[in-house]
């Protein structure tokens, strides 16, 4: 039996059992939870015909009264963000066994209820879903980030949850407008929603609540100050989460939604893409002169997902497979990155660059990890992030060039802060020689950090399939964008 | 043969020496890892040899997988292209390669890292074979930024170092910023001509063959690139200071190879260049200036490494000239004759450098032809070479670009004839405080001073006898009729600009050279050999000064570019970011705190005020009920 | 005597005692004219043949209610305490405004214009204790068990409150 | 039947003015007195004048509605006192004061 909302309940039924389960089971439960949805995964991909508009769909009479309808399917769209969020998923957990947390069983619980509620989220079919797992999802990070983590996180997580509310809010109002404007019509998916024309006006305020609740979410320029102290202050797996999985709710959500208000962003076009530049590069100049690992990382986030909204938002086929295929890479390289913070932590006691140096002599591997990850995260070709960036920045050559050109110069960028975030921590001399002394790496991080390099070689060598998917979709999709 | 066969052994040898070295070289002997890495080169050298016999004059296109189809219209594959000029970047490429490997392992066989070392060699060759055979523009650019990523290594190849690692971070990033302009470029050759495949887009660009500002702007932005990875200026800073890198690495990949990619690029996509007279105008004019400007550096530079870097740059001008004036086949002899000199002094250099134990700076050597007799001569033979003394390697080949400039434009020419006189003046004067006169350093460096190993002897005298018959592929037709380069090249370069300088001249030309070079030698031998040290120190005034400190160009760069960027950094780091976004975007609930607190007072706390104030309200209800 | 003259008589008494409850300094004082009010407002009552109120209003206030206020007064030994004075601009603002409302519901009494009484349906027996018990069981039974769920609700509360260890109501006071 | 006197010589409306009256010196007792525990008593105090208002009209009207209110007031009176005596005592034993100024913890 293949079912999208099989994905929802696998991870829904390991977090119950984590929930109750005690103290030494309770990982194991949860493990067996993410590999099996990871693994039910996978065997629907097998079967998925990329051709075929939208399979293995559930819907039913959700809240009749408002015709909210509750319709969950795989489209193009979600296969990579599905895979992506079973991935991080995985590896958020694995490293999750390490970190020695009081209360496992709630902490696993909350993990796999995460998993459920953004599975939920990619596989949402029409607004009023969408928004269900989009509110659903941010419950059980907040409390993960409220019960462990570092010392002023109950600050940083409060701040993220105004603004995310804050957000939602809009997007709810959003669709109560969309829902009533729409009069007799039930939005069964999305197809019936991006059908929908609106006025120019209505699509300008449309425009501004979405930009609005995704640029919170993922986050943009100017909407980010929640991020950088929230990925400080958090646990290594939740951050993971955060950054790989949250951070593409957003760029998916506008994805999403931002058929029907296009041709407001077409009028709009050059304000809207120079807001994302402006933020690609005020988040590599940030990301430049941090000295905290997480900060510096939260800030390179903001760079790249500015990027991918820009691309995004010039709605072309070359930017919309790049978008998608960026998100996926980014998720993996920055959990890769998130890990590797969180052993140099451990190693050092501190998360500043400085207290770290010349741990390539000791930990040969480990850094062979971190250097194929840095160089995907800064988009070197025959890795995965060439691809993307290569066809999100094509993608916006073809509206202007000068918004390749201003988005561009982030990769110039991005090759400075990381190698400066690399060398200061691998190269060097040996400063600390405390640091010699236990290994860096055990086996469960080791894994997350192998599969990874060579995920991203794999995709970088052979990208074609991955990027078909989104194509397809897009294709789909775009009869109903305006000319 | 199979030209996919040929193909996959000209391209995967090295990838599969530096995945074996990679992560098994740290458990294996020295010896193995030394056989293990030169095999890949070899092999693809072997393969282009029979290549060459198989493929010659035709162009032999291998796809080997769909890397990704970018548009509807636009395949990008693992696509290659076996053609003559392919193949002659092959020879070079594997053969100074497989010469260079061969020379790292007697060099570096002391170093710890001797197994990574030759990993990252072959990681380099594997991208610069991908470089080179590429058959499409991000294929090409594949290896393109591949190279650059291992020179990033092998700069930095002694990491502790801190210096060593800034250098390899400002190689690469000043690579990424010419790297910027060339994806820029690909964009708009895609968006324009929808295709990127070179055999295409030659003959798409023949077929419009016009001057239009998209192709303006196509040239530049490649040319931007071109910049970036041939250390052209503005963007050459990076190459110097490249040299904290192994010798080997600046003989393989900042003088023979890497940086001669701008050049074999420029070569590929000659059609288009053809068409921007304006863009070939900017071209000749950066490639005089920063000939000149590194020669003129050169003059003062007393690290041996740093001369011999200069003067890569400097080459690197001329060829860059030529390709300005159009003659794409000439630079690519140059190239190719550049790469036979410039690794032979790099070699040398470092042969000198592995038998003082590490000394770099010259002002301590001298007379060391005693000590190091077969390093002297080969030195001896890179540096006629490179000054162009008839009739060794670099006589021709400066001597076509020469003429080339000169039927093109007359001031270009003399620019570069000056270069050419600096060129031997620095070249001697290096030549002559190294090997001639008395030695000026530390005795107990003299005592420990010997002849280099076989190991690395052997690749010397191979580039020695290249870099003396090296020529001969390309004489001018005033003593052969027969110019083997350009016939060659033409198959795959068929650009219709035509050079016709007088014999004459060209007479005129040699007489000239060697007189000029007679004198020069003549002049520094008289300065350089002497014992005393004074001509070496750092001058304080004048010219001398400007030269030393090389133009202040680091210096300017930092004021301008990277000082105001990290100014603005630490402003959005310090205040902006708290100021300017948080605050802005939290005044809202600035105002209602406020409120809230300004609404405070009321709420005294004193049950008579409330109950008042309770009354207030009943009685203003009841009056507005009266009043109805 | 007319049955006016006892209205008015005891109108009279019960102003007073209530404005004595108001100005008497002393704790105790005030209690019992409190007292005394009650016991007029009962005798009210029997003026209107409402008997069962009038005896559940002198059980429940002036007996239970009543002594409970002294006995908390007793025990808190305030009889001692006398209180500081207002200043009188204190007391004309609270008479002024006090003044206000009544004047505010007298004159809304002359507005409504109320009836002297249902004629049609004359029933001057439901004050009855029987009346009043009939309707309490069958009409608003319903309220009347909320009723003793509500004081158990109090009992609890009072109980709880007034433990000896009782660190909630000590943080609360002090931590607000 | 028996009919009370009361009914042919006085109107419903003096018992309002009643109530009005006792109600504004039971409001007069609350804003001015700073015993707590006396200001609790003039709250009962208005507490009655509404009583003897729905007793009143209860009467007048012939309705046993009002006297069941009247009885519900009270119980409901019964509960309130004697939890609010409860926290009286126990803020006593915190701050040693029935002196209402002193409890503005309210106070914004």
């Amino acid at each position: 039996m293949l079912l999208a909302i099989i994905l929802i309940l696998i991870p829904l039924i390991a977090a119950g059992l984590c929930f109750v389960s005690g103290k030494k089971i309770a990982p194991i439960v949860g493990l067996f939870g993410t590999m099996l949805s990871f693994f039910y995964f996978l065997y629907m991909l097998t079967v998925y015909n990329v051709r075929h508009e939208l399979m293995y769909n559930t819907f039913f009479n959700w809240i009749p009264e408002i015709k909210g309808i509750f319709h969950v399917g795989i489209d193009g769209y979600s296969i990579i963000p599905l895979l992506l969020t079973q991935l991080v998923m995985l590896f958020s957990l694995l490293y999750a066994l390490n970190s020695n947390s009081n209360k496992p069983a709630s902490y696993f619980g909350l993990l796999l209820l995460t998993q459920a509620f953004l599975n939920g989220f990619f596989i949402a079919q029409n607004p009023i879903t969408f928004y269900l797992f989009f509110e659903l999802a941010l419950i059980p990070i907040y409390f993960l980030v409220l019960n462990w983590g570092g010392a002023e996180r109950k600050k940083a997580v409060f701040k993220f949850f105004i603004y995310t509310i804050f957000g939602s809010l809009l997007l709810l109002a959003a669709i109560i407008y969309i829902h009533s404007a729409i009069g007799a019509n039930q939005l069964l998916s999305w197809k019936e929603f991006y059908f929908q024309k609106f006025p120019m006006h209505v699509q300008l305020y449309l425009l501004v609540a979405f930009f609005i609740a995704f640029g919170i979410k993922s986050p943009l320029f100017p909407l980010h100050t929640w991020q950088a102290n929230l990925y400080s202050n958090s646990d290594k797996p939740t951050v993971i989460i955060l950054a790989a999985l949250m951070s593409k709710m957003g760029v998916f959500g506008l994805l999403r939604f931002v058929y029907p208000v296009m041709p407001a962003i077409n009028v709009y076009q050059p304000t809207i893409i120079t807001i994302c530049i402006i933020g690609i590069l005020y988040g590599a100049l940030m990301a430049w002169r941090q000295t905290d690992m997480n900060k510096l990382l939260a800030y390179s986030s903001l760079s790249h997902i500015g990027l991918i909204a820009a691309s995004i938002f010039v709605m072309n086929v070359q930017s919309i497979e790049g978008a998608m295929f960026q998100m996926f890479i980014h998720g993996l390289c920055v959990t890769g990155l998130f890990v590797v913070v969180g052993i140099l932590e451990s190693k050092s006691n501190s998360s500043n660059i400085n207290d770290t140096s010349g741990l390539a002599r000791i930990e040969p591997r480990f850094a062979s990890y971190f250097f194929i990850i840095t160089l995907a995260s800064i988009g070197l070709p025959l890795t995965a992030g060439f691809i993307g960036e290569f066809y999100m920045l094509y993608g916006l050559s073809i509206d202007n060039i000068l918004y390749s050109l201003f988005a561009g110069i982030s990769v110039i960028l991005g090759a400075v802060y990381m190698f400066r975030f690399y060398q200061s921590v691998m190269f060097g001399k040996l400063k600390n020689e405390s640091l010699q002394s236990s290994s860096a790496i055990n086996l469960n991080t080791e894994y997350i950090l192998a599969i990874i390099a060579l995920l991203v070689i794999i995709f970088g060598f052979f990208p074609g399939m991955w990027i078909d998917f989104a194509a397809f979709s897009f294709l789909e999709y775009s009869e109903y964008l305006p000319n | 043969m199979n030209s996919t066969i040929i193909l996959n052994l000209m391209l995967w040898p090295s990838l599969i020496g530096f995945i074996i070295n990679g992560i098994f070289g740290s458990r294996m002997s020295k010896n193995l890892v030394g056989l293990i890495a030169c095999a890949g080169p070899l092999t693809s050298f072997v393969a282009t040899v029979i290549a060459f016999f198989s493929f010659r004059d035709t162009s032999t296109i291998v796809d080997l997988y769909t890397w990704f189809q970018f548009t509807k219209n636009i395949y990008v594959g693992f696509t290659f292209n076996i053609d003559n000029l392919s193949m002659l970047m092959m020879f070079i490429v594997s053969g100074v390669g497989t010469l260079i490997h061969i020379y790292s392992i007697g060099y570096m066989h002391e170093d710890k890292g001797f197994w990574r070392f030759m990993a990252y060699l072959n990681l380099f060759l594997f991208s610069m074979i991908i470089l080179v055979l590429a058959n499409n523009l991000p294929l090409l650019f594949a290896g393109w930024e591949g190279v650059g990523l291992c020179s990033f290594l092998l700069i930095g190849f002694w990491f502790s170092n801190d210096e060593y690692n800034a250098a390899a971070k400002k190689a690469f990033v000043m690579n990424r910023i010419g790297d910027l302009g060339f994806i820029l470029a690909v964009f708009l050759i895609a968006k324009t001509y929808d295709t990127l495949d070179f055999k295409l887009l030659t003959q798409k660009f023949l077929e419009s063959g016009l001057n239009t500002p998209v192709n303006i702007w196509i040239t530049i932005l490649l040319f931007v690139g071109v910049t970036g990875k041939s250390a052209q200026l503005p963007l050459f800073t990076w190459l110097p200071d490249a040299m904290a890198g192994p010798t080997p690495v600046s003989a393989l990949i900042h003088a023979a190879t890497m940086v001669t990619a701008g050049v074999y690029l420029v070569a590929r996509m000659f059609a288009i260049f053809d068409m921007t007279p304006f863009t070939q105008q900017i071209i000749v004019y950066i490639g005089l200036a920063t000939a000149f400007i590194a020669a003129t550096i050169a003059l003062k530079q007393n690290d041996i490494k740093k001369v011999l870097a200069y003067s890569t740059v400097s080459q690197l001008g001329y060829m860059v000239v030529a390709l300005g004036c159009g003659a794409y086949i000439t630079a690519i002899f140059h190239v190719m004759t550049h790469a036979f000199f410039k690794a032979l002094l790099f070699l040398s250099a470092g042969s000198v450098i592995h038998g003082l134990g590490g000394e770099q700076n010259i002002a301590n050597m001298g007379g060391l032809k005693s000590k190091m007799k077969w390093t002297h001569l080969v030195f001896l033979i890179g540096t006629l070479a490179i000054v162009g003394f008839p009739p060794l390697a670099g006589f021709f080949s400066k001597d076509e670009i020469l003429a080339v400039a000169f039927s093109k434009n007359i001031p270009v020419f003399i620019g570069l004839g000056l270069c050419s006189v600096f060129t031997a003046w620095y070249m001697f004067r290096l030549y002559f405080s190294t090997f001639q006169g008395e030695y000026r350093g530390d005795h107990h460096k003299w005592d420990h001073a010997h002849e280099s190993p076989m190991i690395m002897l052997f690749p010397l005298f191979v580039l020695a006898i290249l870099s003396i018959i090296g020529g001969f592929f390309g004489m001018p037709e005033v003593i052969s009729e027969h110019h083997a380069i350009d016939s060659f090249l033409k198959p795959s370069i068929f650009s219709k600009n035509v050079f016709h300088v007088s014999h004459t001249f060209d007479y005129m030309l040699w007489t000239l050279t060697v007189l000029v070079l007679a004198l020069v030698m003549y002049l520094t031998y008289k300065r350089y050999t002497a014992k005393s040290k004074s001509a070496y120190d750092a001058q304080s005034e004048g010219i001398g000064k400007v030269l030393s400190n090389k133009y202040w160009l680091d210096e300017i760069y930092e004021l301008i570019i990277i000082k105001p960027l990290r100014i603005l950094s630490d402003w959005f780091n310090r205040v902006f970011e708290r100021v300017g976004i948080d605050d802005v975007i939290q005044s809202p609930g600035f105002v209602l705190q406020r409120a809230a607190k300004g609404l405070g007072i009321l709420q005294s706390g004193s049950i008579s005020y409330y109950i008042l104030s309770m009354i207030i309200g009943f009685i203003i209800f009841f009056l507005m009920f009266i009043k109805k | 005597m007319n049955i006016d003259y006892i209205f008015y008589l005891l109108t009279a008494l019960t102003i007073i005692c209530a404005t004595m409850v108001v100005v008497s300094k002393h704790p105790i004082r005030s209690v019992l004219f409190l007292v005394a009010t009650f016991f007029c407002i009962s005798a009210h009552y029997i003026l209107l043949n409402a008997q069962f109120l009038a005896l559940v209003n002198i059980v429940v206030y002036a007996g239970a209610i009543m002594v409970l206020f002294l006995f908390v007064i007793m025990f808190l030994n305030l009889n001692k305490e006398v209180e500081r004075n207002k200043s009188i601009l204190y007391w004309l603002g609270a008479i002024v405004s006090a003044g206000c409302i009544f004047l505010m519901l007298v004159s809304s009494v002359g507005k409504v214009a109320l009836t002297n009484g249902n004629i049609e349906k004359e029933n001057y027996t439901l004050g009855l204790v029987e009346n009043i018990g009939m309707s309490l069981y069958t009409d608003y039974l319903f309220p009347m068990e909320i009723c003793s769920v509500l004081f158990l609700v109090a009992m609890i509360g009072v109980v709880l409150l007034s433990r000896k260890e009782n660190k909630f109501t000590t943080n609360t006071v002090s931590n607000v | 039947m028996y009919k009370p006197d009361i009914i042919q010589y006085i109107s419903l409306n003096h018992y309002l003015i009643l109530g009005a009256a006792l109600f504004a010196i039971g409001l007069i007792g609350v804003m001015v007195r700073k015993n707590i525990i006396i200001v609790f008593m003039c709250i009962e105090l208005m507490l009655n004048a509404v009583n003897l208002i729905l007793a009143a009209t209860s009467t007048f009207y012939s309705d046993s509605g009002g006297q069941v209110m009247v009885f519900f007031t009270m119980a409901v009176a019964a509960a309130e006192v004697s939890v609010g005596l409860a926290i009286i005592v126990m803020m006593y034993k915190n701050i040693h004061s029935l002196n209402i100024d002193l409890f503005n913890r309210l106070k914004g």
